[in-house]
């Protein structure tokens, strides 16, 4: 899960993190008030869940309680890669003599929390880190020990040979494991961290995604979550306990299991065709979810053909049948189905679609196949 | 000989009178798998319709029955507590089926097995069988067939899909081995290659992949340097587009890093053919054999 | 390092324990009003830093505040198996249905902490392990994890079978474990935890060893350490950073090394005399060092020889020598001193100490003879 | 051979710029030690007096010189860190002399350690010595002598009181070994016996304990279930009282366990001679060889 950079601004500074003031706002008069109590300059920062937003324009500088309204008002409203920006974050600015970056994630080959740092701010990590990854230094953190003294001096000497901005990054190095730890974060990034020309370390922009599956324990952050960021289909998706990522073409898919969701994208694609939707309906399928997959494919208008394609394990091909026939009788489905079912519970199954106008496959191949020349026709 | 269970695999199901549990004990049972007992906090006592003996705990699990192996079915919450608790118990190798576990839990969980002996498949596992011999997970048992290949994937009914087109194929499986779909994990494609690779019983190695991490690339980086089995690969998630977590929690594309073409590319570097559709799989690995 | 009982109750408190309200008195007068302020009954407790006081009658019930001040009396100023009772503890009395034994050690076997229960409370552990060890269970804790739920729920249902004592008994474990760790401590016992007979669970006693290694880490625990409750000689001992132990026989002896000084003592024993003490001058020995340890050994009146008994490595013998002849300045000894010097700069050494009535000797045996010659003589 | 140290030993001196560390660098430079660096953080690019380079970190100082063994000299509450930190930068074996660490920094420090593959002596050791060949630590290095002796002990000066008869009556050593005399060490008395039992060069073991933990206990069942060296033992702290510390954090008496009398009863029940004073051991020796 994703959370706005004014949120996220919020969990660092409880934990310590030296972050300049700031405040939400959501309308563009509020931004006056608020640069006179935090103190002009101020940066008025579109709040919206995707990078790049800064080119867009979403990030202005403004001198004065006047100005900041102005830029509010320009942002506010603002399109940003298809996000309408609905809040705007309002910062005490602070000069820049100097920029690093500094991020944490867990380190998939060392099964361990990684802290990323480098001496060039604003940066995208993972592309430096391909085209110049010297200048990068890697700390693999040990969850048995945290942080250990030895690996700060290293990394603030990697950063700067300037012993009173070292001394002040030690405590951020800590305070940032400590948040990424507690909090369950995936990805937590100061980018960048900076120091003032008075020599004081800031963390101007803040950074934090949230592992979904620990948010049974974080209910403070889970209600962090902003709908209005995400396509309205993947909303609808999750609260239906449903895996689904909206996509451009025109073949619906409804799969049990990610990894056969997507070989059926790739079939469909090899075979000439484009996916609208990766959708997994997951483990242990019962008839309601089918219909809830059914609902939310419904919504894309460029589908023309929706390829069911299970392969019964936990999942009972039964209750997948039934569904279908459920979401058919609800929902007045005028597009074609293509159903190809196999494993658990298959002649069950086949029993209950006999005489149906959904059309039928044995395998995998022949399904997707079907489809295309449906969607096609 | 196969990898990680056989014959003397001793089971014990965590989990074994929750829904998901107890159904898939009995479709062990049935496949012929040894589960020797289950455990349940607070039904320690009674006896599942099978026949097979509940317990409170691990300890006592272990200590009445001799398990060496057990299978995990109990919601994603207290998933790591009975990881810890079976390799407390002396369990040498736990499947995690239970999947949504926080990857700070894993974090925690997977030193302490290392110190310990225990090694985890998992979570998010379908779990591992070596056909004809013992099934621990929740795959349909009757589409397997004993053989040589071994089938190593990320991925649950994607494996099905493919080892289906290998039985149907006449090539049978020596262990098929689901790895987890999570980010971090006990035992990953690279560990799985080696278990495969000392095992003289399977001829030829199917690796079924998917965008998200490295491992894939690491994988062919072992073959290109000298893998004593013959290998096919298939990878999930070409048309996946970036930043998207493709269900799988592990399965995203961040910064152009873990795509299904790096991976397919570093194969083919490496002379390993991938398959284009899992049908494909069959026809590649009849002719290495 | 040993802490009162009373200081045990808050730290304990403070992690969130279940300990009823007690305040420390010193003067009898004030269990009057401290007993109204807690409400009556309470418990009068003896704090002395040994073990047995309840048998020496150091702990008395008292039905209302007047009683509570003859109790007070009665206790204030006994002594316990030598040590003066100077403070007294009034605690809140308890009703006990049920008593438990829960403590915690680092087990030296596993190199891990180790919790130990017994449904028996009021016992001494280590007795009980040796005579009926199925009477208590140990658990060993990960300190990669802490202690985790199958332990808690293991530990519960081998004290009771009550699931509402139990319930109440998963915090108290996790609460003991982790104070135990925070503050350093080398033992932490709850003897007895009880259930009163409303079914509450409380920790009516409390004893905590600090590891005293950590003490530069915990200035607060460091200030609870009660001096008095030491011998002179081993608190003047640890001020000037020398291992002392005061024992009752009449050679006194100054060794560098905590092996040789056992061996050494252990010979005295072994050649028929007694030793006065253990001291262990330590690794790099000052003069001041040697000075410090003659001062300490000469408080102690049985003391008719002291053996020096040195096998220079880091020590330097020259350094031992010349803080002996200092000591044989200032002090004006008139005990006879029989030094063995032995290893780094040991021909210096014997030149200093050419010429002086210090006699001399070439082993540990033959300065072990020696010595126990002149004390008998 | 010897164990743990030989000729083939490139050594790290933790703290190098230190009282101690600088003493005792010199020291080890002079019997022969191959001390290939030191470290100290802010110091890096100088050189000692006896030309020995100094790094600021370890991982740049392994880097530099192939370092495989690190000796510390850190004060107490810098030496946790400074194992970890020589774990980290691959090094194989760490001998803490630093004393005074708290137990709770050793708890995290072995299971770091164990992972990483990585032996600790220590802390509060002495350190190790294979005579004639390198030493790594504190102890004098002329009361040495080559030979097929080992020494084990939880001692210092103690070790150089027995260790000098050996000498003296010509029994030589092949390697001499304080584990230290904290309760919770990196390497115990049973880990040092499992390192002689496998030495060639070791004929017989000369084990020094004293009162505190039950390893000599230990140590005498694994004699008794048959150990492949000859032993002597000697135990320090037979007129020790109860319930206090003799010096060593690990050295009480508590609950009637721990006790001298305790560990020379096991010790005789296992055959083995313990000695009554410290110049007795060599004539146990001579008579086992």
């Amino acid at each position: 899960m994703k959370i706005h950079e004014g949120d996220a601004r919020g969990i660092f500074a409880a934990f310590g993190l030296p972050v300049p003031p700031s405040r939400f706002i959501t309308k563009a008069e509020e931004a006056g008030p608020v640069a006179e109590e935090l103190g002009c300059p101020v940066v008025v920062k579109a709040q919206v869940l995707v990078g790049g937003r800064g080119k867009a324009g979403g990030v202005k500088l403004a001198s004065d309680p006047i100005e900041a309204v102005e830029k509010a008002k320009a942002i506010l409203g603002m399109d940003i890669k298809g996000l309408t920006v609905e809040k705007v974050l309002i910062a005490k600015a602070v000069d820049i003599s100097k920029e690093f970056y500094v991020g944490m994630v867990v380190d998939r080959i060392t099964r361990k929390p990684l802290m990323m740092i480098s001496a060039e701010g604003g940066i995208d990590i993972e592309e430096v880190a391909k085209s110049a990854p010297e200048k990068i230094l890697k700390v693999v953190i040990d969850p048995i020990t945290g942080l250990l003294p030895f690996q700060t001096r290293k990394m603030a000497s990697f950063l700067t040979s300037d012993k009173d901005v070292a001394r002040q990054l030690g405590p951020v190095f800590r305070s940032l494991y400590q948040a990424f730890m507690e909090i369950d974060s995936s990805l937590a990034e100061i980018n960048p961290l900076v120091v003032s020309p008075d020599g004081k370390v800031w963390a101007i922009d803040a950074k934090i995604n949230i592992d979904d599956n620990s948010l049974y324990r974080h209910e403070d952050i889970r209600a962090l979550r902003d709908d209005s960021m995400e396509d309205a289909g993947e909303v609808e998706a999750r609260e239906a306990d449903l895996s689904f990522v909206k996509l451009d073409g025109s073949i619906g898919c409804i799969v049990n299991g990610a990894g056969l969701a997507m070989a059926t994208m790739d079939m469909i694609k090899y075979y000439g065709a484009e996916p609208a939707n990766f959708l997994d309906i997951g483990g242990s399928s019962s008839p309601e979810k089918v219909l809830s997959a059914m609902k939310i494919i419904l919504r894309d208008k460029n589908v023309k053909a929706i390829l069911v394609n299970i392969f019964g394990g936990i999942t009972r091909c039964d209750d997948v049948a039934k569904g279908l026939l459920e979401a058919k009788k609800r929902l007045g489905i005028d597009i074609p189905l293509v159903v190809r079912l196999t494993g658990t519970n298959e002649e069950e199954a086949r029993e209950l679609l006999r005489g149906t106008e959904l059309v039928s496959a044995d395998t995998m191949d022949e399904g997707v196949k079907k489809a295309i020349e449906i969607a096609n026709a | 000989m196969s990898i990680l269970i056989d014959k003397n695999t001793r089971l014990i199901v965590q989990g074994i009178t929750g829904r998901d549990g107890g159904f898939h004990a009995s479709q062990m049972v049935a496949y012929g798998t040894n589960v020797v007992g289950g455990v349940t906090p607070g039904k320690g006592g009674m006896k599942t319709e099978d026949g097979v003996p509940v317990f409170d705990n691990m300890e006592e699990a272990v200590n009445e029955t001799g398990a060496n192996t057990s299978v995990i079915y109990v919601p994603a919450r207290f998933a790591a507590d009975a990881i810890f608790e079976a390799s407390d118990a002396g369990i040498e190798l736990v499947v995690c089926i239970a999947e949504g576990l926080p990857v700070r839990d894993m974090l925690s969980v997977l030193p302490y097995v290392r110190e310990r002996g225990t090694r985890v498949i998992g979570p998010n596992s379908p779990g591992v069988i070596s056909p004809g011999r013992s099934k621990v997970g929740i795959m349909p048992g009757d589409i397997h067939k004993e053989g040589n290949v071994g089938v190593v994937s990320r991925s649950g009914t994607l494996t099905y899909e493919i080892v289906y087109h290998l039985t149907v194929n006449g090539i049978g499986q020596s262990t098929c081995l689901g790895i987890g779909g999570d980010p971090v994990i006990g035992t990953n494609l690279l560990d799985a290659m080696d278990l495969f690779a000392n095992d003289p019983e399977t001829d030829a190695v199917v690796l079924i992949g998917e965008i998200g991490g490295n491992d894939e690339e690491k994988a062919a980086r072992i073959i290109k340097d000298g893998y004593p089995k013959k290998v096919a690969a298939f990878i999930a998630g070409r048309t996946a587009p970036p930043g998207k977590r493709m269900g799988h929690a592990g399965a995203i594309v961040t910064g152009g890093t873990g795509t299904a073409e790096e991976k397919i590319k570093a194969f083919a570097d490496a002379g390993v053919e991938v398959a284009e559709t899992p049908a494909q799989i069959a026809g590649i690995i009849s002719g290495l054999l």
